[in-house]
């Protein structure tokens, strides 16, 4: 019905970015959700950025309280949540105060009216009510008594008042959902699957999202309404995924494609926690979950696993990763394949714990004493999390070496439509234990050396269980090929360079140049900005103008191409949430001129930001 | 995908083996005289008794003199970093509990900057065997205090005498909730090996202090206690379900007092009187109280298992949650994982 | 060369303070209902009682819900990283001996990652007064089960329950050897603050638990023993000096029991078959049997002072050691320092 | 006596290279220590480097039991312990066939034949008598029955023969003694002053030394005996010290200098522990020295102390570093004065604990999550590290930072001759506690600021105690100026600049040019590398090439004028003691094509090797 009604009058757009906003307690981020989900079913391409604040319960009504969830859907193919959202939802004055200045110019301001009550207003630090004066003369202001509606609708219900009030997201979602012709049917079926057995509950969120649908069919909003069509997207079956999720089942998939149990230690850190969590629902795949005391503790368990012959694997942030990098070091002196999974956050120290950045590169190179190199690879898309995993795991396993996997805040939280692979279609990972003598002693009798290595210089993984194969690792120095200790110093510094060449040999992808190969300005990423480089060098390409896009996700070792790439382009910028740290790798590597484009806010970059930047230097201020 | 199985071990018995089985050709790098050739010797010597498999058995350590160990056992093993055996242990014994782990290390790896891996590991009672070999000294970085020197000690780090109180590493144990706690001395093969053997019997967690002399830089420490001559009267034989008594003559026994034990002439109490020995009390109050008889190692001191109590280890509890979520969903199946999600096709 | 004076606090007389002097401009942001505000509240209203300057204290915390505590009181404070209080704080107290450093942490901050540097200040009787906030989960990182967690706990990270025997707080503080241990809970007000005025006078480290509701998580944790209505017959009053007696109507004791102690019916032994509680006695066996009665939060507890010995703290052990090579060697000499191995003029 | 007749009848050399090397029990070290501290009293300029196994009694007679001392004895100015040994001491076969490899061609050889029987030479593996062979053809053979000729001489004092046998590192030194001309003296003080109440082991050490002496004179080895005349060197007075007591020195001194008490929490870890040794000896220099249960809680500690106003230091070495790297982010965080000390050695992981290595640089640079800037600075000789401290500890107060001070195993064991300072000469560390408010609020009463910063962009240091200035601190980002917490992003990204900032703009000294600035070829070097470069530049210089050397002691801020030096050569070579970590940061930081020189064998650089890279490099093989 309301399709049909929005296929026949309601305008359309192409795409529309909407950012719900309340206080912590409101259900922003479900309200969003179901939006998105909803969204995602409908056919859109999507991409979200939830934010939420640090403490678990911000008092109520303030700024600091202020949770939200920013969506952008389309028509089209996009990449981003969007530079700035069209439309705001605000649930109380905290909320409005806290995200205006985040809309576009003319945007929609939905309101709950009710909540502008002086109390709120105070603790949001006005002293007057923005709805009466001229504060919002910029924008389209809707105001709807939300909570009154949302009580009026449970009246009936049974539903105590209090409970009817935590309804409103519901009512909110409603509206949202008639203003921009989304689908009713799945966030009904989803309260009721959610919510089963909690009867009373399910009532009040259906009256209340029916409520909020109706108030926008009889209110006059229909000039409000728009609808943002299907994307023409390829075939294929999609779900909605974030990037902690995609992390988490790529873990689990590497497991299944290598045959090997997975062993996840961690110890809980945000934004890193939900990958323990969801791997910890997952075990009938012969993952165990094993929540360490510490950071230590828990690198070091899953190294032990490793020992073990399985698929060890660490997630954490930042901070984990200092401490770990002792046992890290360990890995890389036994060789044995390690996964270690940082999700980055906003630093130094505590930080912004629940922001976002990508200010841990350098240390993923380079935090741990001595010669102690590692591949590291990055993640672009939350989807992507999941081949990232894969790869990883499969680095780790084929040349026996720890693997550092960099995520950040942002990936992990928001989400995508992701096309989902065929598992069949899944590259197994090989794994062959050593099981025989690799080597006579002077006796012509067999033995195992376990530094004897193999073309790719690397050595046998010999687990304990194997009969025959009984060998000593550890940290001090040892012997190639034997791996008895050694203090020799022709032998530290043979061992020491083939560590470092090793890693330098593990073949990575040639680096593709997207966009155009004859520009002169290059934009060289890693990480999450991929989604923001993207559409800016779209709406750049669009423009008429002439940019190129290099996307590394193999930050070491570097594509073997990448030197030669960058060397056809006069100018080269590295966007990246630090204060340059790639850019450093590139020009101390190629010596090319390499700038950066930093942003530290906490918040990815929107394309508005990167095209502003790369026009400048294009010389044109449009 | 790849079928990969781990490694069963040999096939069929367990052949038999010998001490030099257990061998391994690295030169032996303790400095003459050192406590720990001993403890080397008596796991060298039990092991062929216990009729394990060498490729089934794995001995990680961190560093330290007491964890250069691994090297001379031909099994597998780790020489790993310090302080962070235990943790490395409990993963590898979480993943395989097919294996006999076993770890090893000093007073100053396992206690100072592994004493949180020490007491999780045996809170949550994982499946291995601790030896702590207490030289109470740093001995690898030659003679600092350690956290069981006495106070007082003069070291090259305590030039005129260290502040603080040290651990009794057996109260420390059971504070952390220690499964089985035994204490044994580098002198005395027999005993050790009595020990060690309970030790390995001990499903989950095992924790095992052994006085061990280090005679470069804390030579003569245990002397007072350990030696031929005096070891009679010093150390406490702990006998399961019989009265603690001790002494050249058995003079003396532990009886009760004021909530602890003390020593007593049994000519003044009477046998019966004697605390009777029960390393099971599910309570772990009187082992606790027996571990605080001697505060230094210059008084009479229990020696033997102070508890052993079975209480479930957790890799079989961890492996019995995998199992049911086997069991409840049926075989694991990626492509469901990936559509358990709400889904559409396009 | 410069004269650096530290500050010696304000001149005179400590001048009164009200609770409002203790409070901060910062609002407060654990979520409505927690349990850490009455903690808060007790400690902001003891404050002026105990008759210390604001400037003199010093809450050094973690991280974690409870570790936001330092934010909220109008005195010096350090909001440090996960785990590392006690160590930080160690450093502080021993620099500064004219400071009062108290020590705020939840038990995934104190137990878990950082319990090593828990023992070790308890171990060597640092002169700070440790609060830890036992909600028995992980709060602020939305809900995974804690080391004192029960098992089988069902959260986040234990979908099916956790596989882990959790610690017992004072058994473990008790086996690192604490000279000061108490357990007091969020519902009683005046029972904190006097257990908190306790742990300040206490001379070294003073360590208290205190059963903190986190009414999001974990919400009831402690309802079984702490609620009004039940109360009575399920906490142990520890009173100094004073036969161990509870219930409403004085109706159960504490006994000793095979070592251990157990929860009798007055009626049934008679009151002087009770234990008569001394906090003091030198040998910690009975504090640890104390601790051991409750081994979950659904049986009856012992609230109180379990343990309260003078053994001297390290700081004044260290600042004696400075003191005595200042005695015997004399005014600190820069020069006779660089001079003091052979020397030659050219 | 022996001065005149080395006056008058002995050839004279410029320099000479001695390395005594034997069983780790036959007190090598100390026999080494005693020539060097000798030949220190007679004036001649030295350079030692004392090298021994990880394990602390390894066994006996064995390869891996050799312990080795290397000293140079100049008549001149000079910067390393020599290329290649003139002079071999071998108590044992296992210490001739580990270190007769480093002889020169035609050196001379002394061997304690006693030491070559059967036994002996099977555990040194060999299968003959190499005095007996052609072995020695190239060398000086020198043999002496040391054993026997040290129990003959004490038999008649009423010492154990076992006792006695152990004095036969004296009688190595007194024969030694006699052929270099050293005086007598010195160590037969030594020897009283040492054993002290132990008469027999007294009279048993100087009856071993006098009968080397002896045995030098009568034996006829006049042939061999040389002397090395007394150095020109600026007047003073002078100490033979190595760069761990210096260092524990520098730190004494910047406590006095700041009128600061100083906490030392520290873990012992080789090459570091002998720093809390000694400063564990000076508590009447107000120095306290906490051995903390592990590395974190050592800087924790340390920064605790800071915090409550102390001179808060620690000490360690790489793997410490590695677990200290979250604190130390707390610490750049909280701006609070720290020095970290990383006495560098063989990695990764445990490596080879007793050897040298400079591979920590980048650790230093980046080994922490987020962005975390903090001031590097390196000593370039055993003495250097005196200065390096108060330089260190002079930064972190004045900048309220943490301060990375990097050593190496190599400084800290090696000696040099040190030109004492005049202690009223130097410069005191002001330090100025904040003590009032320092700004007013919005009623115009007086309240104290926490990150109120000075045109230094440094903060108050306000420590506990001070009336009215209570304030908190922590390591969630907080609001420049009030130092509240705050999460709001543009705060964020300011104080990520400002933490770059005032970091980036600590003035540090221009690097100075030494030897030819017009030379092509510039040699960059940083720490202990200082001394093998100045000896192959002066060397080549003298060879009529021309070369330049830049030596950084500041690596973190780099000096100011370092690009447009280096802009002047066009060959810039940087020889490490690592693979190339500052070469890294130079291509990075100024793009120039400067290039590594690698050696990671566990010891220094030799003149001899540089001068063969640099001469390559300069188109000549000679
Ligand atoms: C992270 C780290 N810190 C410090 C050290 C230096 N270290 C090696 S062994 C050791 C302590 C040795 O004492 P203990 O554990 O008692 O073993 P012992 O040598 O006495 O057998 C220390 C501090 C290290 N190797 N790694
Ligand atoms: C090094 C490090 N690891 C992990 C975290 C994440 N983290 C913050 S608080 C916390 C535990 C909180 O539990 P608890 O200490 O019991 O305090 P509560 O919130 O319950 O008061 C964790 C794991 C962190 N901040 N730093
Ligand atoms: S230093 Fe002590 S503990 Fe270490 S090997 Fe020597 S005697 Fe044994
Ligand atoms: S999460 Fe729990 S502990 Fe944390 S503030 Fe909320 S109620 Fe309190
Ligand atoms: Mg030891
Ligand atoms: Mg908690």
């Amino acid at each position: 019905m309301t399709e049909t009604a929005a296929e026949s009058l309601v305008p359309e757009v192409g795409g529309l970015v909407i950012r719900f906003a309340g206080d912590s307690g409101d259900g922003m981020q479900l309200a969003g959700d179901r939006f998105t989900s909803a969204s995602a079913l409908f056919g859109n391409d999507l991409s979200t950025l939830p934010e939420f604040p640090a403490e678990i319960r911000a008092p109520a009504g303030t700024l600091a309280g202020v949770s939200a969830f920013q969506v952008h859907i389309s028509d089209h193919d996009i990449f981003t949540p969007g530079d700035a959202p069209h439309v705001l939802v605000a649930m109380n004055p905290a909320a409005l105060r806290a995200e205006l200045g985040t809309l576009i110019d003319g945007g929609t301001v939905i309101v709950n009216a009710d909540a502008f009550v002086e109390r709120n207003l105070a603790k949001a630090g006005y002293d007057h009510d923005p709805l009466e004066g001229d504060d919002l003369d910029a924008y389209r202001l809707v105001r709807v008594p939300m909570t009154s509606l949302t009580k009026e609708a449970c009246k009936d219900l049974g539903v105590k008042t209090r409970d009817a009030e935590r309804s409103k997201n519901f009512f909110a979602l409603g509206l949202l959902s008639w203003m921009y012709s989304r689908p009713i049917e799945p966030t009904i079926e989803w309260i009721e699957a959610k919510f089963k057995g909690r009867d009373l509950i399910i009532a009040a969120n259906k009256a209340a999202f029916n409520a909020g649908h109706a108030f926008g069919e009889t209110a006059e909003l229909s000039d409000h309404q728009v609808v943002v069509r299907p994307a023409e997207m390829p075939a294929g079956t999609y779900t909605n995924i974030n990037g902690n999720t995609a992390l988490a089942w790529g873990l689990v998939a590497a497991g299944q494609l290598s045959g090997l149990p997975v062993f996840l230690g961690s110890y809980p850190i945000t934004p890193a926690s939900d990958i323990l969590h969801e791997l910890s629902r997952h075990k009938e795949f012969d993952v165990a979950t094993f929540q360490a005391e510490d950071e230590i503790a828990a690198v070091g368990s899953a190294l032990g696993a490793a020992y073990g012959g399985h698929l060890g694997v660490t997630t954490t942030s930042g901070p984990g990763v200092a401490l770990k990098a002792e046992t890290i070091g360990l890995a890389v002196s036994l060789e044995l394949p390690l996964v270690i999974v940082n999700i980055q956050r906003g630093g130094p120290s505590t930080g912004l714990p629940t922001k976002t950045e990508a200010a841990d590169l350098l240390m993923a190179m380079y935090g741990r004493h001595g010669e102690s190199p590692l591949p590291v690879i990055a993640a672009r898309t939350p989807a992507d999390c999941f081949d990232q995993a894969i790869e990883a795991a499969r680095i780790a396993i084929e040349y026996r070496t720890p693997v550092m996997l960099l995520s950040d805040g942002y990936l992990a939280n928001s989400s995508e439509p992701w096309l989902l692979p065929e598992v069949d279609d899944l590259e197994p990972i090989p794994v062959g234990f050593a099981s025989g003598f690799n080597q006579v002693d002077e006796d012509g009798n067999g033995v195992f050396w376990p530094y004897l290595r193999d073309e790719k210089m690397v050595r046998p993984w010999a687990i304990p269980g194997t009969p025959d194969l009984m060998h000593r690792i550890g940290g001090l120095e040892k012997e190639d090929g034997s791996g008895n200790v050694s203090y020799d110093g022709a032998n530290h510094a043979h061992m020491v360079a083939v560590r470092a060449e090793r890693i330098a040999r593990i073949p990575v992808p040639d680096a593709e140049v997207c966009g155009d190969a004859d520009a002169d300005l290059l934009v060289v990423g890693w990480g999450s900005t991929w989604g923001a480089i993207t559409a800016t060098v779209r709406r750049i390409r669009n423009g008429g103008r002439k940019v190129a896009h290099v996307h590394l996700t193999y930050l070491n070792p570097l594509p073997a191409n990448l030197g030669e790439v960058l060397s056809d382009f006069s100018t080269i910028l590295v966007p990246e949430m630090n204060l340059g740290q790639l850019v450093r790798m590139l020009r101390d590597e190629y010596l090319v001129d390499a700038r950066p484009v930093s942003k530290v806010t906490g918040q990815p970059f929107t394309p508005a930001e990167l095209q502003h930047v790369i026009l400048g230097e294009l010389g044109d201020d449009a | 995908m790849t079928d990969t199985l781990l490694p069963e071990g040999g096939p069929g018995d367990v052949p038999p083996t010998t001490r030099a089985d257990w061998q391994t050709d690295q030169e032996v790098r303790w400095c003459p005289g050192c406590g720990d050739y001993s403890i080397l010797t008596a796991l060298q010597l039990l092991m062929p008794d216990l009729g394990v498999r060498r490729e089934k058995t794995v001995f990680v350590s961190g560093i330290g003199c007491a964890a250069r160990f691994p090297y001379y056992m031909d099994t597998y093993g780790m020489h790993s970093i310090h302080g962070r055996a235990p943790a490395i242990a409990t993963g590898l014994a979480l993943a395989r509990p097919d294996l006999d782990v076993w770890v090893v290390g000093g007073d100053g790896d396992m206690l100072s900057i592994g004493g949180n891996h020490l007491i999780h590991a045996l809170r949550r009672n994982i499946d291995i065997n601790i030896l702590l070999f207490n030289n109470q000294i740093y001995g690898l970085t030659k003679g600092q205090f350690s956290p069981t020197s006495e106070k007082g000690k003069v070291t090259k780090s305590s030039p005129i005498g260290s502040c603080a109180t040290p651990f009794n590493p057996v109260s420390v144990a059971i504070g952390a909730e220690a499964s089985f706690v035994a204490r044994t001395h580098d002198l005395d093969r027999r005993h050790m090996q009595e020990i060690f053997r309970r030790a390995y019997e001990h499903p989950g967690a095992s924790f095992v202090e052994v006085y061990q002399n280090c005679n470069v830089f804390n030579d003569g420490a245990f002397e007072t206690i350990t030696k031929k001559d005096v070891r009679d009267d010093m150390l406490i034989p702990l006998v399961q379900g019989e009265p603690i008594r001790f002494g050249s003559d058995g003079q003396f026994g532990v009886a009760r007092h004021d909530g602890g034990v003390r020593v007593v002439e049994v000519a003044d109490v009477g046998v019966d009187a004697l605390l009777v020995h029960d390393e099971a009390r599910p309570d772990p109050s009187t082992s606790f109280a027996l571990s605080r008889l001697a505060d230094r190692p210059d008084r009479p001191t229990p020696m033997g298992v102070y508890r052993a109590v079975d209480r479930g280890e957790y890799g079989a509890a961890m492996h019995a949650q995998v199992d049911q979520m086997a069991d409840s969903r049926g075989k694991a199946d990626l492509k469901a994982l990936l559509h358990s999600l709400p889904t559409w096709t396009v």
